[in-house]
């Protein structure tokens, strides 16, 4: 029940207005994302004026607009695509309305246009993931099939986690990724496409989903086959939701590195100190953690998402 | 008239489709300054004939010369840059345009590039007055009858014809009146040394007009002859490959006998604002009711709100004494009503339907989709009507686009005939049927009204109207002016007097 | 003798208009509404936002305008736009000089949309899958240059970007007044010239067109080159909206494009519709859109609940208002 | 042969075997077919079994096309069912439960199926405006049920719709195959068929033969809605979630291409049941052929353009003719 946030417009009552411009719903992980703005924007007692923007760029372009002549105190958006955003911004930047990304960068030179960035770094989190998988496999020499399930082709986080991912392997001449194939971050895809990874390819070793959705659609692929996920194959994923957590509680995962959607109370906190006329820094990470099997039966019972 | 060169020659001309041979080593010549019928029952190989030349359909054997010179067109549009300029058979104009623009697209008068739809129009009305028509030339093309809509067809043929004329059927729906007007513009064309092949199966229009006639019959050629050395018995004969007796009977055919006049639906000040004036009307079973009027008189308006095609503003309509409110076709059907569109490609083919489907369309939507006719039943119908009409080709199971124009026709009588209606509408039903076939269809409405079938028959031709009804309706400018009873001494003349004067003489 | 044919109503010629007056009093209802409902709704900038927002979006549904207008469809064009992009940057990035790389996009979107018409034409397959193979040709060729997206830093870029053209506090950008051109040449063309009325005579009936000598193939092949050539304006537009070229860019576009002819009273099987309702359509569109960024409270799924909603009681009204026979 | 030759399915059918037998060139036991744990496994299996719900929905969309319309919201209707019916798994696991799920959800998408008919044939939108309000807004219904998150359900019945095996056959193939014979009889045993091909082929002369028109158009849409509706069952028990943003979407495409390849014209008229059904898998194999032969994801697109426009080309009787010159069938 996301619609109960909003309301007036009011610069009057001393409360804070924030613009805030989301990309969509297309993922639990996206809606984890909204549900923790709304609410830490209730509790820090901040005025959320909210937009869907059903992945469209001009969507959000038109929202910031409409924020700059409602004349909202801070901006916030977690844009679409990284580009394109020049013009815009500079329109808030003439209105003296401070912006701030959340979750995805911009690509601009002018690095006055925002006041900072907070959100995770996708190729760390591919790294991470790379890292785990060396240090699984440290001393052993016989070779590591991998199969990968990508992101939505040409989406930020596919090209960064994947990338990421491939920098930590490469050294070792061991690891060698037999299958990559695109299961645009959804289960039915992941469960497709790693069927076919299974027919194609009698040895597999590694499963690298970039994200928990398609990993969970993969491990019913592989428990179709007659192959024990997590034991026959190992399963790395990214996100953590609960879900994959779940999983990897199980056993069935062997290793997330978490990419947490809840800064909705970093977000607040940075909104205020903004507003207030603070200096930020320029790139804030969102605190994530990676989990193992052990820890995830931790921290399983409080997760939110 | 002088033997000249021939404008036009083709020679051993064949054409196959899948499963008919539809012209097989057919020779055809024409010369300028000449009207050549081109006759044939239906499904001779006509159109086929005309598309092949125009480079409609691809030629499978044979050579077409034009001026001596040997060409295959690609299609109609290098037909006309030729100089050959088409009415096809089926009315082919663009129904979302305005008249103006169907008789000039294509050829618009232009200013600085630009399409200048002012002398369009003027130029248009011009034209259409040349041939007696006088509508609105930047009214949309569909809001038109189908003999206007002819006419159009005719005016954008006439004016963009250079050397060849070629006409297939132009007179099928239009009346007396019309036909002279065409004719007259054709004698023009023929003066100024045009060639004009003209498709009709009017008899009388064939030795009104033209001086030399090609039979075709089964795709083949019978041959070809001067107007004035073959006697249109002759010319039957040769068009049916059979001594003529059939003939004969139609011109004797009486009208039938009424036999119980008790009424099967009666109108009383049924009307539809722009459409036709109420008008009042009684039918009764067994009684043949036949409309008269000129083009755009308003006898289709008439009938389809019988049908309850449109929806009429007032009046009321009785069935069996009862009153009815018709909303929609379907009221009419479940009271046993049928109706022929005059239309019969916009509103009467399924083309893509097998001739059977076509057949049996109406009979299955009226027992509703759950109770399909039994094939058997569909199969017995079909049959006997393909074999009552003589459908050509007779396979039930062929496509209904590729049957011939009569042929199409033929089949969508049979669709309303299977129905067993109390009350038959019949607009224009022999539209494009040829001889032989039309005596076949009055006999059959004549036995038909003799078993009590009532039937309201619309046809552009006069005599056919005078020769099987018992009761004219004459029509005049969208509402009725008269109702005769069809006694001896009812005629020709008279009924034109009617609807020229708006009085019963 | 001559025929006694009563000159009929001349209506016809108010009447054809009717659709699209009935669609633009329903628009000029709803935008009365959003000033009522919203503070700040009655600035005139909102509504000049709107071709700013749109300005790729509509040339490319004038492009559809014309395929539709035919009875065909194009489902290339989103990727088209997309690859648009794509090429523009790449080419840019290169060294190439803007004017270059422009004419060179232009051309490969018209060549595109010339083949496309080609194979329709030539091979008689259904538009559908033909575009529908452009479409993943196109964006398939997008992930062949680059899975990322490409910054444009070229200064021409840049400026139009930010460049503002206007009156008083009114501005509006040079991709409007580009979009505005291509608007009011594809209605004269549509209008004014023997193209443009073989265009709707193919609408109105293919086979009679063909019947009538009128050049068929030529015009169907031009179509879907002129969809093709407006498909790489839009991308042109969008380069300078966005300043990159992206390989997800567009996606979805053509279902815009086509819904916004559409509700502009075009009918989809062709022969029938304006131009000018294209743009009605799109100002719909967009209109829903800045109504919804309005509102402000909306989750994401109730957003498109509402938006279904909108368009759902727009249509309505424009049925009731333009009550045609079906 | 040349009867074979002419049969309108037989370059669909080729195609799809010529795809099935170009794999054996880069998986060697692509058509190896071997049971496990009781089950059929194998590449052609997955074909079959992940075909089934784009059967479904093309079948449907074959009946509105053939009555000249076109069903965009057949995705957003599979959502929405495949919502609503997690939403009551989630809480009724047991085999009670999920029969009553699937009731309410096939039910939901009848409803959902006579909105569109009803917009198309009684307030007379055209059907690409009057399904797209419903694309948008069922989206969002979805979503709204699931309230943006997937459902998790952990229910081994309602597995068993999608990912299911009896007797050794995979459980979503049999319903598609029944739902395919139960239309197949009901359009070819009944007028059914034959009057809606006459509705899409001539809708004012159908009117004038006296064909219910609104109805049958009416009850084609709810149709369509139905077949969507259990599409969505399978889809979300298949991988045992409902995604409200990912269930079914773009499948309006594929279900139209299906249909097209099918030999069904987009203009409405003849349709083929058997031609839809050869034309899903087509699809779904050409899918699966992009998985095992290894094709990089990023030319993924690519790949499928070229093959369709090869199916399109050699499906073309002008093609054959111009190109091959081959005898005109
Ligand atoms: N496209 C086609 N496909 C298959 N057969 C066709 C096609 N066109 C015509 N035919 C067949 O060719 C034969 C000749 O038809 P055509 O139309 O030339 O006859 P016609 O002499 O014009 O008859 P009518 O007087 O009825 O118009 C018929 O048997 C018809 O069924
Ligand atoms: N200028 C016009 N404007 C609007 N509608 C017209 C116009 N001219 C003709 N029509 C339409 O054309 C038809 C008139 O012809 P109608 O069917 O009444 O003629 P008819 O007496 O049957 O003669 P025929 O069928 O021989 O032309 C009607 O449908 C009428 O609405
Ligand atoms: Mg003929
Ligand atoms: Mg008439």
């Amino acid at each position: 029940n996301g619609n109960e946030v909003g309301g007036a417009s009011g610069t009057d009552d001393g409360k804070i207005t924030l613009g805030f411009s989301q990309v969509g719903a297309e993922s639990g992980w996206r809606t984890a994302n909204t549900k923790s703005i709304q609410e830490s924007a209730a509790s820090a007692g901040i005025d959320l004026k909210f937009a869907d923007a059903q992945q469209k760029q001009e969507n959000q372009i038109k929202a910031i607009r409409s924020y700059i002549t409602q004349k909202v105190d801070v901006i916030a958006f977690s844009p679409v695509v990284e580009t394109g955003w020049d013009a815009v911004l500079q329109e808030a930047k003439a209105a003296n309305i401070p912006v701030i990304l959340t979750d995805r960068a911009v690509d601009s030179q002018d690095k006055t246009l925002y006041k900072t960035f907070i959100g995770s770094d996708f190729v760390v989190e591919g790294q991470k993931a790379g890292e785990w998988l060396v240090k699984e496999y440290e001393g052993k020499t016989a070779p590591v099939n991998i199969v990968q399930l990508e992101g939505t082709t040409g989406s930020a986080p596919a090209n960064d986690r994947k990338s990421g991912f491939e920098e930590k392997i490469k050294a070792d001449p061991k690891f060698k990724i037999i299958a990559s194939q695109t299961g645009k971050f959804t289960r039915a895809d992941g469960k497709e496409v790693m069927e076919a990874f299974l027919k194609a390819n009698p040895k597999i070793d590694v499963l690298y989903a970039h994200n928990d959705d398609m990993g969970l659609g993969a491990i019913e692929a592989i428990e179709a086959a007659g192959k024990k996920p997590g034991v026959d194959i190992k399963i790395i994923t990214v996100d953590a939701v609960k879900d994959g957590m779940q999983a990897l509680a199980d056993g069935k995962i062997n290793f997330i590195v978490e990419c947490s959607p809840l800064l909705g109370p970093q977000l607040m906190e940075l909104v205020k100190k903004v507003k207030a006329g603070e200096t930020v820094e320029p790139r804030i990470l969102t605190e994530e953690t990676t989990f193992t099997q052990a820890q995830a039966k931790e921290a399983l019972p409080n997760r939110k998402y | 008239m002088a033997e000249t060169t021939p404008i036009l020659e083709m020679r051993g001309i064949g054409k196959r489709f899948p499963g008919v041979t539809a012209l097989d080593g057919v020779d055809f010549r024409l010369h300028p300054g000449e009207v050549h019928a081109l006759m044939g029952e239906n499904g001779a190989g006509k159109s086929t004939l005309i598309k092949i030349l125009t480079g409609v359909y691809d030629i499978d054997d044979g050579a077409i010369e034009l001026d001596g010179e040997p060409v295959l067109f690609s299609g109609p549009q290098q037909a006309q840059h030729a100089g050959v300029s088409t009415v096809y058979q089926e009315i082919n104009l663009c129904p979302n345009l305005s008249v103006a623009e169907n008789i000039y697209i294509g050829r618009e008068p232009r200013r600085f590039g630009m399409i200048s739809f002012r002398a369009m129009r003027a130029k248009a009305a011009e034209l259409l007055g040349s041939l007696g028509i006088d509508i609105d030339p930047g009214s949309v093309l569909a809001g038109h009858s189908i003999a206007v809509q002819q006419m159009v067809a005719i005016a954008r043929a006439v004016d963009i014809s250079a050397r060849v004329l070629i006409l297939d059927e132009p007179t099928s729906s239009l009346d007396a009146g019309e036909v002279a007007q065409l004719f007259r513009v054709i004698r023009d064309l023929r003066e100024q040394g045009l060639a004009i092949v003209f498709v009709t199966h009017f008899l009388d229009q064939v030795y009104e007009i033209s001086d030399r006639i090609t039979v075709l019959r089964n795709g083949r050629l019978v041959g070809e002859f001067r107007t004035a050395e073959l006697s249109q018995r002759d010319l039957v004969e040769k068009m049916i490959g059979k001594e003529l007796s059939a003939l004969e009977s139609i011109e004797e055919q009486a009208k039938p006998q009424l036999r119980d006049p008790s009424p099967l639906l009666v109108a009383e000040g049924v009307g539809r604002t722009g459409a036709i004036a109420p008008f009042s009307l009684t039918i009764h079973a067994g009684e043949v009711v036949g409309l008269a009027g000129l083009l755009g008189s308003g006898r289709s308006e008439l009938a389809r709100l019988l049908f309850g095609a449109d929806k009429a503003d007032s009046g009321e309509l009785r069935v069996d004494g009862r009153p009815v409110t018709m909303r929609g076709p379907r009221s009419a059907m479940e009271r046993d009503i049928a109706y022929l569109s005059e239309n019969r490609r916009t509103e009467g083919l399924i083309e893509e339907l097998t001739v059977r489907e076509n057949i049996i369309l109406a009979l299955q939507a009226n027992r509703g989709w759950a109770r399909p006719v039994p094939r058997r039943q569909q199969d017995e119908l079909v049959a006997k009507y393909v074999e009552a009409l003589r459908i050509r080709p007779a396979d039930p199971q062929t496509v209904v686009r590729n049957l011939s124009g009569g042929n199409q026709q033929k089949v969508l009588l049979a669709r309303w005939l299977i129905t067993e209606p109390r009350l038959l509408i019949l607009d224009e039903p022999t539209r494009g049927i040829d001889v032989g076939a039309k005596a076949d269809i009055q006999r059959l409405v004549v036995s038909l009204a003799g078993d009590g079938l009532a039937v309201l028959f619309i046809s552009a031709e006069l005599e056919e109207v005078l020769r099987l009804s018992h009761t004219i309706v004459v029509l005049r400018d969208r509402a009725v002016v008269a109702q005769v009873e069809n006694t001896d001494a009812v005629d020709a003349n008279s009924i034109m007097n009617t609807i020229a004067t708006g009085v019963t003489a | 003798m001559t025929s006694v044919l009563a000159p009929r109503r001349r209506a016809w010629t108010i009447r054809k208009y009717v659709p699209i007056l009935g669609t633009l009093v329903l628009l000029v209802i709803m935008y009365g509404i959003g000033i009522v409902n919203y503070e700040g709704f009655y600035n005139t900038q909102i509504l000049l936002n709107i071709f700013i927002d749109n300005s790729f979006l509509l040339v490319v549904a004038v492009g559809m305008t014309f395929v539709i207008l035919t009875g065909g469809i194009d489902l290339s064009v989103g990727s088209v736009v997309a690859l648009t992009t794509m090429v523009c940057a790449t080419l840019l990035n290169d060294g190439w000089p803007a004017p270059a790389a422009m004419i060179a996009v232009l051309v490969m979107g018209a060549l595109l949309g010339f083949l496309m018409g080609c194979v329709i034409h030539f091979f008689e397959i259904q538009p559908f899958i033909v575009t529908l193979a452009g479409m993943f040709l196109a964006r398939g060729l997008c992930y062949v240059i680059s899975t990322s997206s490409i910054s444009i830093d070229a200064p021409f870029w840049k400026t139009t970007a930010q460049e503002r053209i206007g009156v008083g506090t009114f501005t509006i950008t040079p991709s409007v007044v580009i979009a505005g051109l291509v608007v009011v040449i594809a209605a004269v063309v549509l209008a004014w010239t023997r193209f443009g009325r073989t265009v709707y005579a193919i609408g109105g009936n293919a086979n009679s067109a063909m019947l009538m000598g009128l050049g068929v193939g030529r015009t169907r092949i031009g179509v879907y080159t002129i969809s093709g050539l407006c498909s790489a304006i839009g991308g042109l537009l969008l380069s300078f909206y966005m300043s990159s070229g992206d390989p997800l860019h567009a996606i979805g576009m053509e279902l815009d494009a086509i819904a916004a002819v559409v509700i502009g009273g075009t009918l989809l099987t062709g022969g029938s519709g304006y131009v000018l309702g294209t743009v009605l359509g799109i100002t719909v569109l967009g209109l829903i859109q800045t109504i919804i960024t309005f509102q402000g409270n909306l989750s994401s799924w109730w957003t498109r609940i509402f938006i279904g909603g909108l368009l759902f009681v727009f249509v309505l009204l424009q049925r009731a208002v333009v009550r045609r026979t079906p | 042969m040349t009867g074979v030759l002419k049969h309108r399915l037989f370059w669909p059918s080729a195609a799809l075997i010529v795809l099935l037998l170009g794999n054996l060139i880069f998986t060697p036991h692509f058509f190896s077919i071997e049971i496990r744990n009781g089950q059929l496994y194998g590449s052609l299996i997955d074909i079959l079994r992940l075909s089934a719900p784009l059967i479904l929905v093309a079948l449907g969309m074959t009946l509105v096309i053939a009555t000249g319309g076109i069903d965009l919201s057949v995705g957003s209707v599979m959502a929405v069912a495949g919502a609503l019916a997690c939403l009551i798994v989630v809480d009724n696991p047991g085999l009670s439960g999920v029969l009553l799920a699937c009731v309410a959800a096939v039910t939901l998408a009848l409803v959902l199926g006579l909105w569109n008919g009803f917009l198309v044939s009684v307030v007379g939108l055209q059907p690409i405006i009057a399904t797209l309000i419903l694309m948008v807004a069922g989206r969002g219904l979805a979503q709204l049920i699931t309230e943006g998150q997937i459902i998790t359900v952990n229910s081994p019945p309602y597995r068993f719709i999608g990912a299911g095996y009896l007797l050794t056959f995979p459980f979503a193939v049999i319903i598609a195959a029944v739902v395919v014979a139960f239309t197949a009889l009901l359009t070819r045993r009944t007028a059914l068929g034959m009057l809606v091909e006459s509705v899409g082929g001539n809708p004012r002369a159908s009117r004038l033969s006296g064909i219910h028109s609104r109805r049958l158009i009416w009850g084609v849409y709810a149709f369509t809605g139905v077949a969507a509706g259990i599409a969505g069952l399978m889809a979300t028990a298949n991988v045992s979630s409902a995604d409200g943003n990912a269930v079914g979407s773009l499948i309006e495409l594929n279900a139209i291409l299906a249909v097209v390849i099918g030999g069904t014209s987009l203009a409405g008229g003849r349709f083929s049941i058997a031609g839809t059904v050869i034309g899903a898998l087509l699809i779904q194999a050409l899918d699966t052929t992009i998985y095992t032969t290894g094709v990089p994801a990023q030319t993924t697109q690519l790949f499928k353009a070229v093959v369709v426009i090869v199916i399109c080309l050699i499906q073309s009787p002008a093609f054959r003719r111009k190109v091959l010159r081959t005898v005109p069938a």
